[in-house]
């Protein structure tokens, strides 16, 4: 019985359909032969083109390898409202780090490419810039503190 | 010969020191943080001990627990790897204090040499070659100002205390300098807890070349030829090879010479690394490392030679088990660092669990790691991965080797460096040696292209499969039949909510 | 240079050759029997080809079938690796006739030195020392009765199409001798479909020495210095070294000189070993093995050639990439053949699922394998598992290495050799090089020892609770926390119905 | 819940007892404490020693391994009253193999030692010998047959 999968790498989304081993990307001619291989990899057979990769499911994505390359992929079924990316104004860590310095305050004025906050992680010092030109609305973390990526530490009106 | 070796570290290095040990009949204890309790270190000792909590102020450098760790277990020789208490003078020191071998040079020698200015004038004054540099007459930024303006721009500031790029800037123009004081000042001050800055003239696009030295404690010292390590992101060396591709048999002579003249005018003794900026034919020193070094595979694969075994028996008070004139330079060895990290973001340190982790192997391949499949790799160290080794007749066959090893190498779970790897081996101007110490800096956009549609359209049907099986509960689509083997990739990890 | 080559072999020199041939950009297709559908060989190559069922003489003897699979991939050329078809020169003719690349010497010089009696003819004619023999006159049973008498008792019966021991029987004394020539002609009969005998003077206690050559098609042949093959199992080669420990210098030189005068004799181009045995200071021919050996890593370890390039490229027309005056001997090397096997039952060959296989990995270790966890050794092909390869500055290193290595290899699911090889690399006289052919043989109880007592409760405690947790389907006793990381042991079989 | 078992590697038998991890084995001083390891081997802890063993299930049989070397063991729960090692007067092949040559034939009388019958596997000739001077009372297999672990080739009286 044929899925439909919206599947996603974070820069682009595509409707893929899943039929046993035989897989439809949208807008792709011909069919995606998906079969495991003895070893633990995978073989895609596309228009005669036999490819092997490896993957492996997280708690929340999915991840492929070919040729060295990874990728982590989001899938949900079509039918499924969620989204992948949520966009807001909200400045994050992109890891678990330390809050090295806090540049700004609730209303301060920035030109776009300003640093809000500057974290530490793996002892290097990352900036975390404006993305435009905005008022700051609230700032939620200190010096010292250790966030994680789903800390806002910076909101932006 | 020491009966019992602490190994004051962790990931491959502590690994690859106990493999020399046990191959010695030399029993070894790991050391662990919380964050380490099952690291592939620990597993592969003959005892553990904890040590503190993961972070490494608490516990990889927490001396006092260390030394603890030894006298609970016996220890009587204490191996620091690199990083971490490798060049701090002080632990040396309080091994030495308690009759515990440390296996590295004396403590006054690390002293001496973890200082860039003392280093500096000691092998200045042997004669070998410095970069003009200037020291500040005290650290406030006027003085330091004053240095910049002594030296010329362009400038590089640096930490005095420091290593591995930290606390260093290069300042361009007087506009830019009181920024990158602060800067420098305050990382150094981190990383090394003393924010001492020195100014040096800035060589412009400078290869990295470095000259691996063993010397024993009989009056021997011996050099095992260069190593270039010219290809950095961050300061932090991506890609090192032996020979050095540019390096003549004159400049060899005479920098290998240079080296051992800088070792015993410090009264080195055991393994260390003498690294110099080059240009053209002219050389500089720029700093020793007084440890084990992270890319001393390539110099073994080489010249043959075991360097910490060389270290153990150096440390044990026994003579080198060779003369200069046996050493000798055969066929070429890569050594490529696989990082979790993000090249399209700036090398942003990745973290993750290693969902697949399969390494490559074959003839002339090598692959120094310490972590297997399942294992979690956090925020708290460093976010090498492996380092793949390859060698062969050639530097040609080398690189093959490396890229074919690298393509080889599944690691899924987390970002890497890999693509990041084989788009630099190759490059034209890698494959050819037109490289500069900020080659990669200013080549950026040629070694973070997205991978092809191909390839992506076939990852896209099999994420797509993955998600469905999931979904649908369902075994294996293809082989039903070979679930009991345990090697049906479904059952690699348990099913998913979505 | 060839575009794709046909590996008309499986195993671990399949995958050997596969990769050789990837790191010079050459396309591969694997051939395969029934049972080997899914081998890794068959995985790793850029096509596979079946050619029939399980049997060998089915499939990898199968030269039509083999034939037939390299014109409808349209490769160039052929790898015959060694056993099946590499020594067949009606296969080679056939190959040529047809315009496809034998990776090996010309086929008049593999029948030639096929023929154990002109090989010896045409060496003792460039002036090499053979083993003094005798063909009979027929091979009627008198006349192999004669020849035996000629040459004196205790004289060797081998199969002139042999290798490998196959069809040869020692014969002491006359009462002996017909059985003897009854079971060595049946052996050879059923081996090569070709059961006639010479007779050969028993070299009583010899070493045996091999040396290893390549030749190009321009005139220039080189020796890779000696091989010591000297123990032995049933005549099959168990553990190889290089460089042999009891070889002087002076040895070396005339028994490498004489091997290269052989292959000049004959006009041999490729990758070939000339075989001796070596008694004292003087040496005899054998037989020359006019393909890759098993045990070409420890001269690749010694001499830092890759062996399977170099043939590629004298088989595609070009020179050899180096000099014999390029090429050193650096170091030792020594190799550790891991057979399915029960050294305690007359090394009867053990079939099994490889229900845990996890390889050893380090500086210095090299493991040539075909075969992966959850694959099932079969009674269709020999029955080695893994060559373990290890290299050091010395002997002694290179062998504690392999020690270590062999400790270290998991292997579960069916009997092997590992504790013997063990033995065997701690006996005092091994490790002395105080060793014939015979060796093993005459010793056979010092390698077969039980393990002791305690290893035994250990493992008996082991036993029941992976019974115990079977019984009760529980998860691990232990930290259950962790199965969901695919680590749990716990997880790597299903329940077993008891 | 502790539970007893019979632990044999063919040659010898142990009886075993097993309460979660601890075990302690028939006629041996102290418990062994037998903790599965984060690689997927095993540490079994005894009088203060430690080792690292390897095991692993098969259909019929568990392998462990320690050091490089390799025991297959036969476990059966205490109360069981199946018994490992039927010793019969049957000659089996110890493992898939082709009947080269049969040298016996129904009533033929043979000495301890007498080759009966030859197997061959791995291009390896096997004789199949007498265990004793006995008569055979039966011969089950011809030359050429392809013959399994489980075929009785011989049987003697």
């Amino acid at each position: 019985m044929a899925a439909q999968w919206r599947v996603s790498n974070g820069q682009r989304e595509w409707l893929v359909t899943v039929d046993g081993t035989s897989v439809t990307v949208e807008g792709v001619d011909g069919e995606f032969v998906v079969m495991p291989r003895p070893d633990g990899r995978w073989s895609i057979t596309h228009a005669d083109q036999v490819s092997t990769a490896s993957a492996a499911r997280a708690d929340q994505s999915i991840w492929t390898e070919m040729d060295g390359a990874g990728t982590e992929w989001q899938a949900h079924p079509a039918s499924s409202r969620a989204r992948h990316r949520v966009v807001d104004d909200s400045i994050r860590s992109p890891m678990s780090a330390t809050v090295v310095s806090v540049h700004v305050t609730a209303g301060s004025a920035v030109a776009e490419g300003d640093p809000l906050v500057v974290v530490e992680a793996m002892k290097m010092e990352m900036p975390l810039r404006a993305p435009s030109a905005c008022v700051v609305k609230a700032v939620h973390c200190q010096v010292g503190e250790l966030v994680q990526p789903t800390t806002v530490l910076v909101e932006l009106e | 010969m020491m009966r019992r070796v602490l190994i004051a570290n962790r990931g491959e290095i502590a690994l690859r020191i106990i493999r020399a040990c046990r191959e010695m009949g030399i029993r070894t204890v790991a050391v662990y943080s919380e964050a380490d309790a099952d690291a592939p270190h620990v597993m592969a000792a003959h005892d553990a001990v904890p040590i503190g909590p993961p972070a490494a102020a608490a516990s990889y450098l927490n001396v006092p627990a260390i030394l603890d760790a030894a006298s609970r277990t016996e220890a009587d020789a204490i191996h620091p790897g690199y990083g971490f208490l490798s060049e701090h003078a002080g632990f040396a020191r309080r091994c030495e204090d308690r009759g515990l071998m440390f296996i590295g040079p004396p403590s006054p020698v690390i002293e001496r040499m973890g200082s860039k200015t003392a280093a500096r004038a000691a092998v200045a004054q042997a004669g070998v070659p410095v970069v003009p540099g200037n020291t500040p007459k005290s650290q406030e930024a006027a003085d330091v100002l004053d240095s910049l303006a002594r030296v010329g721009y362009p400038a590089l500031l640096k930490a005095s205390a420091g290593g591995g790029g930290k606390g260093m800037r290069i300042v361009r123009t007087e506009a830019e300098a009181a920024e990158a004081i602060d800067a420098a000042r305050r990382e150094a001050d981190r990383a090394f807890a003393d924010g001492t800055l020195y100014v040096e003239r800035l060589i412009e696009r400078p290869r990295h070349i470095e000259v691996q030295v063993l010397a024993d404690g009989h009056g021997s010292t011996v050099h095992l030829f260069e190593r270039d390590c010219t290809l950095q992101r961050r300061h932090q060396k991506v890609i090192e090879e032996s020979p050095g591709p540019t390096v003549t048999p004159a400049l060899r002579e005479r920098i290998t010479q240079a080296a051992v003249a800088a070792c015993r005018a410090v009264g080195y003794v055991n393994a260390g690394t003498i690294e110099f900026l080059v240009s053209g034919e002219d050389f500089y020193f720029l700093e020793m490392n007084t440890r084990l070094q992270v890319e001393h595979p390539v110099t073994e694969a080489v010249t043959g030679i075991d360097l910490v075994r060389a270290q153990l028996l150096v440390a044990s008070g026994e003579r080198l088990p060779f003369r200069q004139e046996d050493l000798t330079m055969r066929g070429a060895a890569v050594e490529c660092r696989v990082y979790a990290e993000d090249p399209s973001a700036n090398f942003l340190p990745q973290t993750g669990l290693l969902l697949r982790y399969r390494e490559p192997q074959g003839p002339g391949v090598r692959v120094d790691a310490g972590v297997r499949e399942g294992q979690e790799i956090t925020v708290h160290y460093d976010p090498m991965v492996a380092k793949v080794i390859t060698s062969g007749e050639t530097r040609d066959i080398a690189w093959a080797r490396a890229a074919l090893a690298l393509r080889g190498f599944e690691i899924l779970g987390l970002r890497h460096n890999i693509p990041f790897l084989l788009a630099l081996l190759g490059h034209p101007d890698v494959r050819a040696g037109r490289i500069h110490t900020r080659f990669i800096e200013e080549h950026l956009a040629d070694f973070t292209a997205p991978a092809g549609d191909d390839a992506a359209l076939a990852q896209v049907a099999l994420a797509a499969v993955m998600a469905d099986a999931a979904m649908s509960g369902s075994a294996s689509p293809g082989r039903a039949g070979e679930t009991a083997t345990g090697i049906d990739p479904w059952s690699t990890f348990g099913p998913v909510a979505w």
